[in-house]
């Protein structure tokens, strides 16, 4: 089954164009990679899919049905949810409240339930309450519950806010370089969650620059270069493209 | 003792104390400064929701104020509507401007937002001087009745400063609530990261018009509750120097917080009736008070936030942080 | 409605609006280094009216008060700067903002105790009769203030673009760290911007006085419409607080000409209500994400 | 920590509050104490705006009240007993003159209020007067203070309903037929203007251009030049602030020749300072405690207001202005009131003793109340003055 599809998608800044007819399709419950030198267009593309940005022209489709020009929380709640390259907790609450947020969508309480504290929604509070902490056990950012956001590692940062974009259920995921500053270990700890949110029956579309851990974990790669797809397949044949060599991988290679 | 018996006995003990107080002492004076104090927390709340979480800044509420006031000022008048559904009204309709208001407002921020509310503002003060059918223009509506509450008249400053006070506290206890539950949150989640906000769910757009009207029509019910209790509107209550006021309250008080601003209103709001609060003072160190009130009033200010930037709920998370610690 | 009418309502307006603009320009300089409203920016246009009449008052030949007004007006605006805006200088916009509410008000009753309530005269800078221009009368002490707006838009302009302190200025507009990073003395900068905004508005203030007199309340109003001109024009650009003060002048006088004078401040806030929903960045304002 | 905020708040709250109670109730015993004996001094209340925009008529006020308690007091006070008179500032605030008349009413206990500065803050303390039946005698010349009757609420400045028609008239006379409004939105420029519009066609006089300003505006012209086109014989200026001197500059500035005529808000120094040579020509009327040559030298009303322009003068080294003037009436006919009291004074029977008040001379005029009249002038006391050379003279 079609999550996402996207058809022809494009967005031009002035004369830049940042996304080119792109498109592409991802299939229920698989990890799908999203790769390109900086500039390629990704996050421009993810803010295109979620409703942060409006395409110049192009459709997207989740699960069947177009959601060409939706607000971002109207993207959320039909079942998309993303993370940030540039972290957006928000860093005066907790990080346990940053999760109960991302549960907003989850919620029913509004300005008078939450005012009067009906015990109902007391109920659903307590709750809330302890699906956040199984979304941080989840990630692994448990311990850091009940710090302000504000002094949260870096690292630990990008896992709190996959499990704040986990907290409102989403079908699909879109993680943007959830793997940037995590050491080895972090790393390979991200890569087991991922599976483990793919195996509770989770679509995942990830931007990342880690190489290794793309290949890990990825079910099929597409290739952006200054906005146009030039491949998309599986890893081991992303591996071995020659286009996808001459424009990113030797490029990465002569980083190391 | 434990932290939560003394978190639950403390406010209590607090109520206790304000509504004994008509108990106590029959002063009108005292009922009156008091009765000035409840109705600015009843603003304050609602622009603590409003700006100390959600940061949206307000430089006009006193306009809603003002809306309220003459709302229950015009409709009571001569005893034609019912006190309680001329307040309901005045607090709707403050709401409702506030939400008109609020919709192309959107759109701004900070300081532009600042402008626009202090524009609103201005243009609120000239009607208020000029639609004179209605408020009176510069004389005020005069002889606006004490509250009525079915067979109950209201009539004396001991009265309405329970009334006021109660409204007050249940206002209070909501917006405590508010703030702990999903709505709260929200607001939290919008003045932190509007992306990360949008990225969870939350009609960012649609949360700002509801928490602009909730707190315009807070304003409102206590420009009502004024109207009531003073018996008496004018243009000029409802300046900028009385927004500014308020927002100042909120800062002092320290934004993310209820607490905070509600110490800060208290004092604010008692800081210029201060030389009659105290005993026995001479006479000449009450009028050097009253001469130097402004002069007091800046510097405490100053100081208060040179010394404690977080305001009063900053000063005392580090106080407890500091307890915690040791 | 003759054409020499026309010109003289423009005049007016003009004229009302370059007294905004001076006020708006202050505003605007110590945005575009810190990022905050100085709300005793008022204060300081207060200041260099009375302080001008009370140079003038013990004898001072009225250039010399003028000077003194606008040295001393400078050096209450880096003292400002100095203790109660520095030490906080890292606690965000709000707090700095309150701040500069409660520098306002200590500022504004200190002026009352030192030269009591009320209003006060200042000689005008080059009395004489009115100057005609096709039909329209300009008052004398109106070119002063025109030629004062011009100076302080180009000098400021240059200021900008052509030295290191307007480039470190900018820098620090832009970003605090980054200009740091740079070797910017950004205190500094910081400290000269306020004293360089007390200073202009303290010149307002006593070029304003010859025509209105001037009082320790003088400052508020002249704030308010300061603000509105900067924040019209789109804050951060000196070329843009005089244009918002310009056009907030003349839309004033054009609905004393065309509509009603009881309603003349209500429409001109309208119409910049109105522009600021089109644009809520201001005329000639960047969009891009605020400090606040 | 939450839970510890919100306690440590609510028991800062709660102190606030026994601080204030404490401090009320104190007080209260004490005045009630003192309001009683037998030789314990007058207590009268004056609320005036000290602070705030009114602080420049207020400041005056006080000064001239002040000056007489203590020239009352020296010479022994009245009935053997001291006057003492307790300020408040109302900060030129509604809200908080009401605060303040509650407090002279209950701590104090005053037996008359003098106050306030402003028309809106004497509006304000009505209830609480009526409530209390205190005396309040009034320094704002806001036509709706004794227009709306009160029994216990008096005034001393000429309201605009007796300046309006004697302005309107003085106009006719001078055979100023069309007359250009220019008048500002505070409660005194608006009240006048209304009166103004009301009174024209009686006085024999048209209104042919209708313009405002606000409080606070820094140029005219454009109303000016709107006036100008309507070519008025006179413009009628009717405000009480700075304005008044830009209007006259203005006027000056765009070459019209018509003269200008004010209010008696205009009767103050610093208009004359501030609109300079301008000033030259400006007409108005006002009492004659400006120039008191106009009551007849030798008159009573001449050397009262000889002698209170003198005490003035000498105690602060500037000549009074006229809210000045209004605050002295108001203290002496509380304490000529006070005098004629047989038997212990009590808020009723002085209030009683007021509204007797009969050819009580002060500085704006000769008052006179009754049960039906609490403004108790006419408009005998006006005249008509002109500015020449800084100065005022009779403008006959």
């Amino acid at each position: 089954m079609t999550v996402l599809a996207t058809r022809g998608l494009s967005r031009r800044f002035g004369g830049l164009v940042a996304v080119d007819d792109v498109s592409f399709d991802v299939h229920a419950g698989m990890i799908k990679a999203l790769i390109g030198p900086n500039g390629a267009g990704k996050s421009t593309l993810f803010n295109l899919l979620t409703g942060f940005d409006r395409p110049d022209a192009g459709d997207i489709s989740f699960l069947g049905a177009s959601i060409l020009g939706w607000a971002p929380h109207r993207v959320v709640r039909a079942g998309i949810a993303r993370t940030f390259q540039n972290t957006q907790l928000f860093d005066e609450m907790t990080v346990a409240e940053n999760v109960l947020v991302g549960m907003h969508t989850c919620l029913r309480a509004g300005f008078a339930e939450g005012s009067l504290r009906l015990p109902a929604t007391k109920a659903s509070e307590r709750a809330a309450v302890e699906q956040a902490c199984r979304l941080l056990r989840l990630v692994g950012a448990d311990r850091f519950a009940d710090s302000p956001g504000a002094d949260v590692p870096h690292g630990v940062r990008r896992l709190v806010e996959i499990a704040r974009a986990l907290a409102s259920n989403p079908k699909l995921l879109l993680l943007d370089e959830p793997a940037a500053g995590l050491n080895n270990a972090e790393t390979h700890a991200l890569a087991t969650c991922l599976r483990r949110i793919q195996a509770d029956g989770t679509t995942i579309l990830i931007v990342e620059h880690d190489m290794g851990l793309v290949m890990e974990i990825s079910d099929e790669i597409i290739v952006l270069d200054r906005g146009r797809k030039i491949a998309e397949g599986p890893p081991l044949l992303i591996q071995k493209d020659a286009a996808v060599i001459e424009a990113y991988l030797g490029e990465v290679i002569a980083d190391a | 003792m434990s932290r939560r018996l003394v978190g639950t006995i403390a406010p209590v003990l607090a109520v206790m104390v304000v509504l004994a107080l008509p108990l106590v002492t029959t002063d009108r004076y005292l009922f009156k400064v008091l009765t000035f104090v409840g109705l600015n927390l009843i603003v304050v709340a609602g622009l603590a929701l409003l700006f100390g979480y959600a940061g949206q800044i307000s430089l006009g509420h006193a306009a809603f104020f003002g809306i309220g006031a003459y709302t229950v000022g015009y409709l009571t008048a001569d005893g034609a509507v019912p006190w309680l559904i001329a307040t309901l009204a005045a607090t709707v309709l403050a709401a409702l401007v506030g939400f008109t208001l609020a919709l192309p407002m959107l759109r701004l921020k900070g300081h532009y937002l600042g402008m626009a509310t202090l524009g609103f503002s201005e243009i609120m003060t000239v009607l208020f001087v000029e639609a004179r059918g209605i408020t009176g223009g510069n004389d005020g509506l005069r002889g606006i009745p004490y509250p009525v509450l079915g067979p109950f008249k209201i009539a004396t400053p001991g009265g309405v400063y329970l009334l006021v006070w109660i409204t007050a506290i249940i206002v209070l206890v909501l917006a405590g609530n508010l703030v702990r539950t999903r709505p709260g949150r929200a607001l939290r989640a919008l003045h932190g990261a509007e992306l990360g906000a949008q990225a969870c769910g939350i009609d960012t757009g649609r949360l700002r018009v509801q928490v602009f009207a909730l707190s315009a029509g807070l304003a409102g019910l206590a420009g009502a509750l004024y109207a009531s209790s003073v018996g008496y509107v004018s243009p000029t209550t409802f300046s900028l120097e009385f927004s500014v006021l308020l927002v100042a309250m909120i800062v002092l008080g320290g934004t993310g917080s209820i607490a905070g601003p509600v110490a800060a209103c208290v004092g604010l709001t008692l800081l210029p009736y201060v030389d009659a609060l105290i005993p026995g003072l001479p006479r000449e160190a009450v009028s050097f008070l009253q001469d130097w009130e402004a002069d007091i009033a800046g510097i405490v200010m100053i100081l208060v936030l040179l010394f404690a930037p977080g305001g009063v709920a900053g000063l005392i998370r580090s106080m407890t942080r500091a307890g915690d610690s040791r | 409605m003759s054409s020499s009418e026309l010109l003289q309502f423009l005049i007016s307006g003009l004229q009302s609006g370059a007294i905004y603009a001076l006020v708006g320009l202050g505003f605007t300089l110590v945005y575009a280094s810190t990022g905050i409203i100085n709300f005793a920016q008022g204060e300081f246009f207060m200041l260099g009216g009375v302080l001008a009449v009370a140079g003038v008052r013990i004898g001072l030949p009225l250039p010399l008060a003028i000077v003194a007004a606008v040295v001393i007006s400078a050096g209450v605006g880096v003292a400002m700067e100095r203790i109660a805006l520095r030490p906080r200088r890292d606690s965000g916009a709000l707090v700095l903002i309150i701040i500069t509410i409660g520098v306002s008000m200590v500022l504004k009753s200190v002026a009352r105790h030192a030269f009591g309530p009320n209003e006060m005269a200042l000689p005008a800078f080059t009395p004489g009769p009115p100057v005609l221009l096709l039909g329209a009368a300009i008052d004398r002490q109106v070119l002063w203030i025109w030629g004062l707006t011009l100076v302080a838009v180009i000098g400021l302009t240059l200021l900008y673009t052509r030295t290191r302190l307007g480039r470190a200025m900018r820098a620090t507009s832009l970003s605090h760290d980054a200009a740091r990073l740079m070797g910017i003395d950004t205190a500094g900068v910081v400290m000269i911007s306020f004293g360089l905004a007390a200073a202009l508005g303290a010149l307002g203030g006593a070029a304003v006085a010859p025509l209105t007199q001037t009082a320790f309340d003088a400052g508020a109003r002249a704030g308010l419409k300061g603000f509105a001109a900067a924040i019209l024009g789109g804050l951060g650009n000196p070329i843009a607080a005089v244009l918002g003060g310009l056009v907030l002048g003349v839309l004033e006088s054009l609905s004393v000409a065309f509509i009603s004078s009881t309603y003349k401040d209500a429409i001109s806030l309208v119409l910049l209500l109105a522009v600021l929903f089109l644009r809520p960045q201001g005329l000639l304002g960047k969009s891009g994400r605020e400090k606040v | 920590m939450k839970t510890r905020r919100s306690v440590l708040a609510t028991v800062l709250v709660a102190l606030l509050m026994a601080a204030a109670l404490s401090g009320c109730s104190g007080k209260g015993n004490g005045g009630s104490k003192a309001g009683e004996g037998g030789d314990a001094p007058y207590r009268i209340g004056a609320i005036v705006s000290l602070t705030g925009s009114y602080a420049g008529l207020g400041t005056p006020e006080q000064k001239a009240i002040e000056m007489e308690m203590k020239r009352i007091n020296d010479a022994g006070g009245i009935n053997g007993r001291q006057v003492e008179v307790i300020f408040e500032d109302d900060a030129t605030d509604p809200a908080k003159a009401q605060a303040a008349v509650a407090r002279l009413l209950e701590q104090e206990n005053v037996i008359a209020v003098i106050g306030a500065t402003g028309t809106s803050q004497t509006m304000a303390l009505r209830d609480d007067i009526d409530r209390a039946g205190v005396p309040q005698v009034s320094m704002a010349g806001g036509s709706v203070i004794t227009a709306e009757f009160d029994k216990n609420v008096f005034q001393t400045p000429w309201p605009n309903r007796i300046v309006v028609p004697f302005t309107l008239r003085a106009l006719k006379d001078r055979g100023l037929v069309d007359v250009a409004v220019i008048s500002d939105t505070g409660g005194y420029g608006k009240d006048g203007h209304d009166l103004i519009l009301k009174g024209a066609t009686v006085a024999g006089v048209k209104i042919v251009a209708d313009e405002t300003f606000n409080p606070g505006d820094t140029d005219m012209t454009a109303q000016l030049t709107k006036i100008k086109s309507a070519s008025p014989d006179v413009v009628l200026l009717w405000n009480a602030g700075k304005e008044a001197a830009i209007v006259a500059k203005n006027i000056k500035q765009l070459g019209m020749a018509v003269p200008l005529v004010g209010s008696p808000g205009n009767g103050r120094r610093e208009f004359i300072e501030g609109a300079g040579d301008a000033a030259d020509g400006f007409r108005f009327a006002a009492g004659k405690i400006l120039v008191p040559e106009a009551y007849g030298e030798g008159t009573p009303a001449f050397q009262v207001a000889k002698k209170f322009i003198a005490d003035y003068s000498f105690a602060y080294g500037v000549a009074p202005d006229i809210f000045a003037g209004h605050a002295f009436d108001a203290f002496l006919v509380v304490t000529d009131a006070l005098r004629r009291i047989e038997g212990e004074a009590t808020p009723a029977s002085l209030r009683d003793a007021i509204e007797a008040t009969d050819g009580l001379v002060g500085v704006g005029g000769t008052f006179a109340y009754s049960a039906e009249d609490h403004n108790g002038l006419t408009e005998e006391e006006l005249v008509f003055y002109r500015i020449e050379g800084s100065t005022w003279v009779l403008d006959k």
